[in-house]
């Protein structure tokens, strides 16, 4: 089944000369793992507001188009609704911490889906373990650092169990390691919970690992989307889309120049074909 | 100099503007930066009860200016806190503030709403409905008010209400005047090209 | 070439008013013109040192000393300031005027110069940020962050200090944002003799542009020395909670075939790869 | 060792409360009633030595709840102020001054002798109500108090405002410290302003205080709107659940104090309205006193 189908969408801010987004298409799978990719101010925050029923719900401004999620239009969900079907966690982690303790924050949510206090309990202390937050949860968000609270960002939008969970720019405050922590645990995420996840990121050498598929958003429009080692196939265009690509990739890239079958792109299996190249 | 004025809180043709969700938010914003200022405010001239020198009313005044009836939520809402984490006024004495409060706030809002004014503070006759309603008549019947509720919970003598409503009137009016003038002028550009900026009550 | 120490920092103690200890006796030089970087995890005291540089936070023992300056018992901020300038992570921090000519014409403005000499100070550092002219009057609110970032580093420029810190230029910014920023920088240090020290988290960023790197962890330096250097102690780094570049990384994975562990750019392993395959097929041959 | 040792303090927005306090075992609806009654009961009492004994038993009751006392220090200044303001105000504007009951001559001033009793029974009146205040909140963290406001019926979405208040108050108090730093790192020095430079001053802590509220203004409602919120305290015509609420059970134990807390404030109320036994002139010090100046 189709997670999101986006059909001829267009957007334009009130006040805006130009449309955020034009005209753009996009089907994703359930149980499918995004990376989107792009310059800033290109599309993707807005692409992603629009399948979390932001746009248009909270902004004023031309809508065009439809974007559905299981085949509902979310312009026909409710707010509830949407929350139940898509979590979206923000970058900046001390505008989404609204409440006076970590467990607050994460029971908020799922007081406003309808949740009993006994859900509410089991659910915290589930996504408590998944995330590694246990120790904070009486902890207000003054006493946390900035990597704690985005994990907690992340914990509230889990608990909620939507079966879309988009991310943006999930990392942006944080040091390599705890980058690690959020990516090992979306990845534990979707092996565990057969979620779509989308994610924002500018760190595409992480993206890699986990995406099955990559998304370019330049200048309002989806310029490909593809598998992830089709993706990097043509270096050239990510390069003239001034995106970064990993060090690793570029290498393995310079090494088969010529030739046809798709670049390895996994950091592991790298070091895997380099090796087995010098052996041949 | 251009008088041509243009009434900023007229609607544009087809502009519809409701209250939603980020206006509560930045009711709450509000009221948290209100809690700061009046700790503070009480905090800096600890002169107790009688605040001679208490910079929350701008906040209260520019509150309603710019949030309308939100900022007039706020602005009786966070002297309960501040006061009673500043420890100037016990939790009776406040709620007994409270019409006063509501005054200090809602008077500059409905002023600048039914009198066209700017609150950029463009032309003279901001400036008049500033100092005038926002400040003046605002902390006249503000520290009318609360001289009263003193006095009927003893902490003041009764004659001496007349003296105290002086202070209070002087200090609150000239810290706020400042603050105020300083908020509308440097901040008004920015709230007002916001979506949570009030022309009417509620948006 | 004997270069001029510009930072001397000896035995510095920095303790929180709660009591916690955020630096524990670091001495270490900076030499004039050197382009540093700071790393380590959340909360390893990067940003509590820096700050202690130029005297936002006052150093609870030892001393630093910039330029000749006593930062830790000065009173004359104002010389400190036109030594030593710090661009705050959130250019939202640090914005305050009501146009960006004002914006930047701030600190020199506070250190008394005349107006025409401000003016020239407001066009030279605009032009080196980026910043254009034409939007001189507006209001920085309204403007996108990344032009937001550069009225902020302007709004430093126009002190003419000899030493640049910038706290995580590169968070939020995309690729070509990252590396207009840090080929910017890395213009200060090179054509203007600026010394920079930039915190940041990126690594790639840190192999690329920095001469010299700081690795900081629980309040301490654990490492220092040239890129090259600290990226090849890949033990001392985990120690830190720091991994080196992706493609040091994968160097350091292939080193049993031959590779340096000190590898920080495409064109390195890509040459020390022809060599080995080179040599392998020689072997072969033989 | 140091990993075992527990935390001292809790930081709230304000200070700190204790790590550890025998309040901790009260439920937080019993420690805001505790609030109420000593906010409301110094004003059923005139008698100075029972003002003065209240005193002693809210400083023993900071004692008992592991309070560090220097907390006190800060409000120091004020009571000092208010003391010196009530005297001036009763000195200036003597109430009762007919009984012409004057104890002596200040600087040609009469000090009259009833007026100054009643300043000195509302001095402590206040300073009791102060330290009340303080207490409540050296004791109780933010969500203590939602908590409470809860558990007495306080609509969800007054409670749910409230906390996010005082959670943007939490923000702000934090940009300000940035932005002062960031003022500081562009040679400000505060010193050498004039007033208009003050006040100028004032507007650039003011300027990106606002412009960052506005711009989290914007990313919080995006970000209430993503967990569906709804402020109402029904959720498909169910009463929404309250986890933190469920997670803090009234005991007998609460109950039995909340009972106390009741009894006596209604008792000390009661007994002040229907006898003289709590008022001014039933007073051991004001009688002593009247007999020293007045035979």
């Amino acid at each position: 089944m189709n997670a999101i189908e986006i059909k001829n969408l267009s957007w334009r801010y009130e006040r805006a000369e130009n449309y955020a987004i034009e005209d753009l298409n996009l089907i994703i799978e359930e149980n499918q793992f995004i990376g989107i990719v792009g310059p800033n101010e290109a599309g993707k925050t807005t692409l992603a507001s629009a399948i979390k029923g932001i746009i248009p719900s909270e902004f004023n401004g031309i809508y065009k188009g439809t974007v559905e999620l299981f085949g509902k239009k979310v312009t026909d969900c409710s707010t509830r609704e949407l929350a139940k079907t898509v979590g979206m966690v923000f970058a900046d982690p001390d505008s989404q911490f609204t409440s006076m303790s970590v467990e607050e924050e994460i029971s908020f949510g799922l007081e406003n889906i309808g949740c009993t206090v006994e859900e509410i309990d089991e659910r915290i202390k589930w996504v408590s373990e998944l995330t590694n937050i246990e120790e904070l949860l009486e902890k207000p968000p003054y006493d946390l650092s900035g990597g704690q609270k985005q994990r907690v960002a992340i914990a509230s939008i889990i608990a909620m169990k939507p079966r879309i969970i988009i991310l943006d720019e999930p990392t942006s405050m944080l040091d390599p390691i705890s980058k690690d922590m959020i990516f090992s645990l979306l990845q534990t995420m979707k092996e565990k919970l057969k979620l779509t996840i989308i994610v924002i990121e500018h760190n595409i050498e992480k993206l890699v690992e986990l995406s099955d598929k990559m998304i370019l958003v330049n200048d309002g429009k989806i310029e490909k989307y593809t598998d992830t080692d089709v993706f990097f196939q043509d270096i050239e265009f990510l390069d003239s889309r001034s995106i970064r690509i990993p060090g690793a990739i570029r290498f393995m890239d310079m090494i088969d120049k010529d030739k046809d079958d798709l670049p390895t792109v996994h950091l592991q299996d790298i070091v895997k074909t380099i090796k087995e190249e010098l052996r041949r | 100099m251009s008088t041509q004025a243009v009434n900023v809180w007229k609607l544009e043709e087809g502009e519809v503007r409701k209250p939603g969700l980020s206006h509560f938010v930045m009711m709450a914003l509000f009221t948290g930066i209100g809690v700061v200022v009046g700790t503070f405010g009480s905090l800096a001239i600890p002169l107790g009860y009688v605040t001679a020198f208490w910079p929350g009313q701008a906040i209260q005044a520019v509150g309603s200016i710019w949030y309308g009836a939100w900022g007039g939520i706020a602005s009786f809402i966070f002297p309960i806190i501040s006061n009673a984490i500043s420890g100037s006024a016990p939790l009776p004495v406040s709620l007994a503030y409270i019409p006063g409060n509501l005054a200090q706030g809602i008077i500059a809002g409905w002023a600048f709403r039914q009198f066209a004014g700017d609150p950029r503070l463009k032309t003279a006759k901001d400036w008049a409905l500033f100092l005038g309603f926002a400040i003046i008549i605002s902390n006249i019947i503000g520290a009318g008010w609360g001289s009263t509720v003193l006095r009927w919970f003893g902490l003041i003598a009764p004659d001496a209400q007349m003296t105290v409503f002086i202070g209070w009137f002087i200090g609150n009016a000239v810290a706020s005047a400042i603050l105020g003038a300083v908020m509308l002028k440097f901040i008004s550009p920015i709230v007002m090209k916001t979506k949570t900026f009030c022309k009417g009550y509620w948006a | 070439m004997e270069t001029k120490k510009i930072i001397e920092v000896k035995d510095l103690v920095f303790t929180y008013p709660d009591g916690t200890t955020a630096l524990e006796n670091i001495t270490i030089d900076f030499y004039d013109g050197e382009f540093i970087a700071f790393i380590g995890t959340n909360g390893c005291g990067k940003t509590t040192f820096s700050k202690c540089l130029n005297g936002i936070l006052k150093a609870s023992q030892g001393s630093i000393v910039v330029n000749g300056i006593d930062v830790v018992h000065t009173k004359d901020c104002m010389e400190l300031v036109k030594n030593i300038g710090y661009v705050f992570q959130n250019p939202d921090h640090q914005l305050f005027n009501n146009n960006i000519y004002s914006e930047i014409a701030y600190a020199p403005r506070n250190l008394g110069i005349p107006e025409n000499e401000v003016r020239e100070r407001v066009i030279e550092a605009a032009k080196i940020a980026g910043v254009s002219e034409s939007i001189f009057e507006e209001h920085p609110f309204f403007e996108v962050k990344g032009i937001r970032q550069r009225i902020a580093i302007a709004s430093i420029l126009s002190l003419k200090p000899a030493i640049i810190i910038v706290d995580e230029p590169t968070t939020g910014q995309d690729y070509k944002q990252s590396i207009e920023v840090m080929e910017f920088l890395k213009m200060l240090n090179e054509k203007l003799g600026h010394t920079v020290i930039i915190i940041t988290h990126e690594m790639d960023i840190v192999a690329e542009y920095a001469k010299r790197v700081i690795v900081m962890t629980d309040g301490k330096i654990i490492s220092e020395g040239s890129v090259k250097e600290v990226f090849a102690r890949a033990e001392l780094l985990e120690q830190a909670n720091i991994k080196p570049p992706q493609l040091t990384r994968l160097a350091q994975e292939l080193k049993d075939e031959g590779f340096s562990p000190d590898i920080i750019t495409v064109e390195e392993i890509y040459s020390e790869w022809k060599q080995i395959k080179g040599k392998n097929e020689i072997a072969e041959k033989a | 060792m140091d990993q075992t040792v527990k935390r001292k303090m809790h930081r709230t927005i304000i200070g700190f409360v204790p790590g550890e306090s025998i309040m901790y075992k009260l439920h937080p609806v019993v420690r805001l009633s505790l609030y109420i009654a000593t906010g409301i009961l110094p004003l059923f009492i005139e008698t100075p030595e029972i003002s003065m004994l209240f005193i002693a038993i809210i400083l023993i009751l900071f004692v008992v709840a592991n309070v560090n006392l220097n907390r006190l220090k800060i409000f120091t200044p004020m009571l000092i102020t208010v003391g010196i303001i009530i005297n001036l105000t009763y000195i200036f504007f003597p109430i009762r001054k007919e009984e012409g009951l004057v104890m002596f001559s200040l600087l040609g001033l009469d000090v009259n002798f009833y007026s100054t009793m009643w300043a000195f029974a509302i001095y402590l009146r206040i300073i009791t109500l102060v330290l009340s205040s303080v207490f409540y909140f050296s004791t109780n963290r933010e969500r203590d108090i939602l908590v409470a406001m809860r558990t007495i019926g306080t609509p969800f979405v007054v409670s749910y405002f409230i906390g996010l208040a005082l959670r943007s108050a939490g923000i702000f108090l934090e940009d300000y410290s940035i932005i002062r730093e960031a003022e500081q790192a562009r040679g400000l020095d505060v010193r050498n302003l004039s007033f208009l430079g003050k006040v100028k001053h004032f507007s650039m802590y003011l300027v990106p205080l606002f412009t960052l509220s506005i711009r989290k203004s914007d990313d919080i409602s995006t970000g209430l709107f993503a967990k569906g919120t709804e402020l109402t305290g029904k959720i498909d015509g169910v009463k929404r659940a309250d986890y933190l609420r469920s997670k803090l059970r009234i005991t007998n134990i609460d109950k039995a104090w909340l009972i106390a807390i009741i009894l006596f404030t209604v008792t000390v109320m009661v007994v002040s309205i229907t006898t003289g036994l709590l008022t001014i002139e039933g007073s051991w010090i004001f009688q002593s006193i009247e007999k020293y100046f007045f035979g």
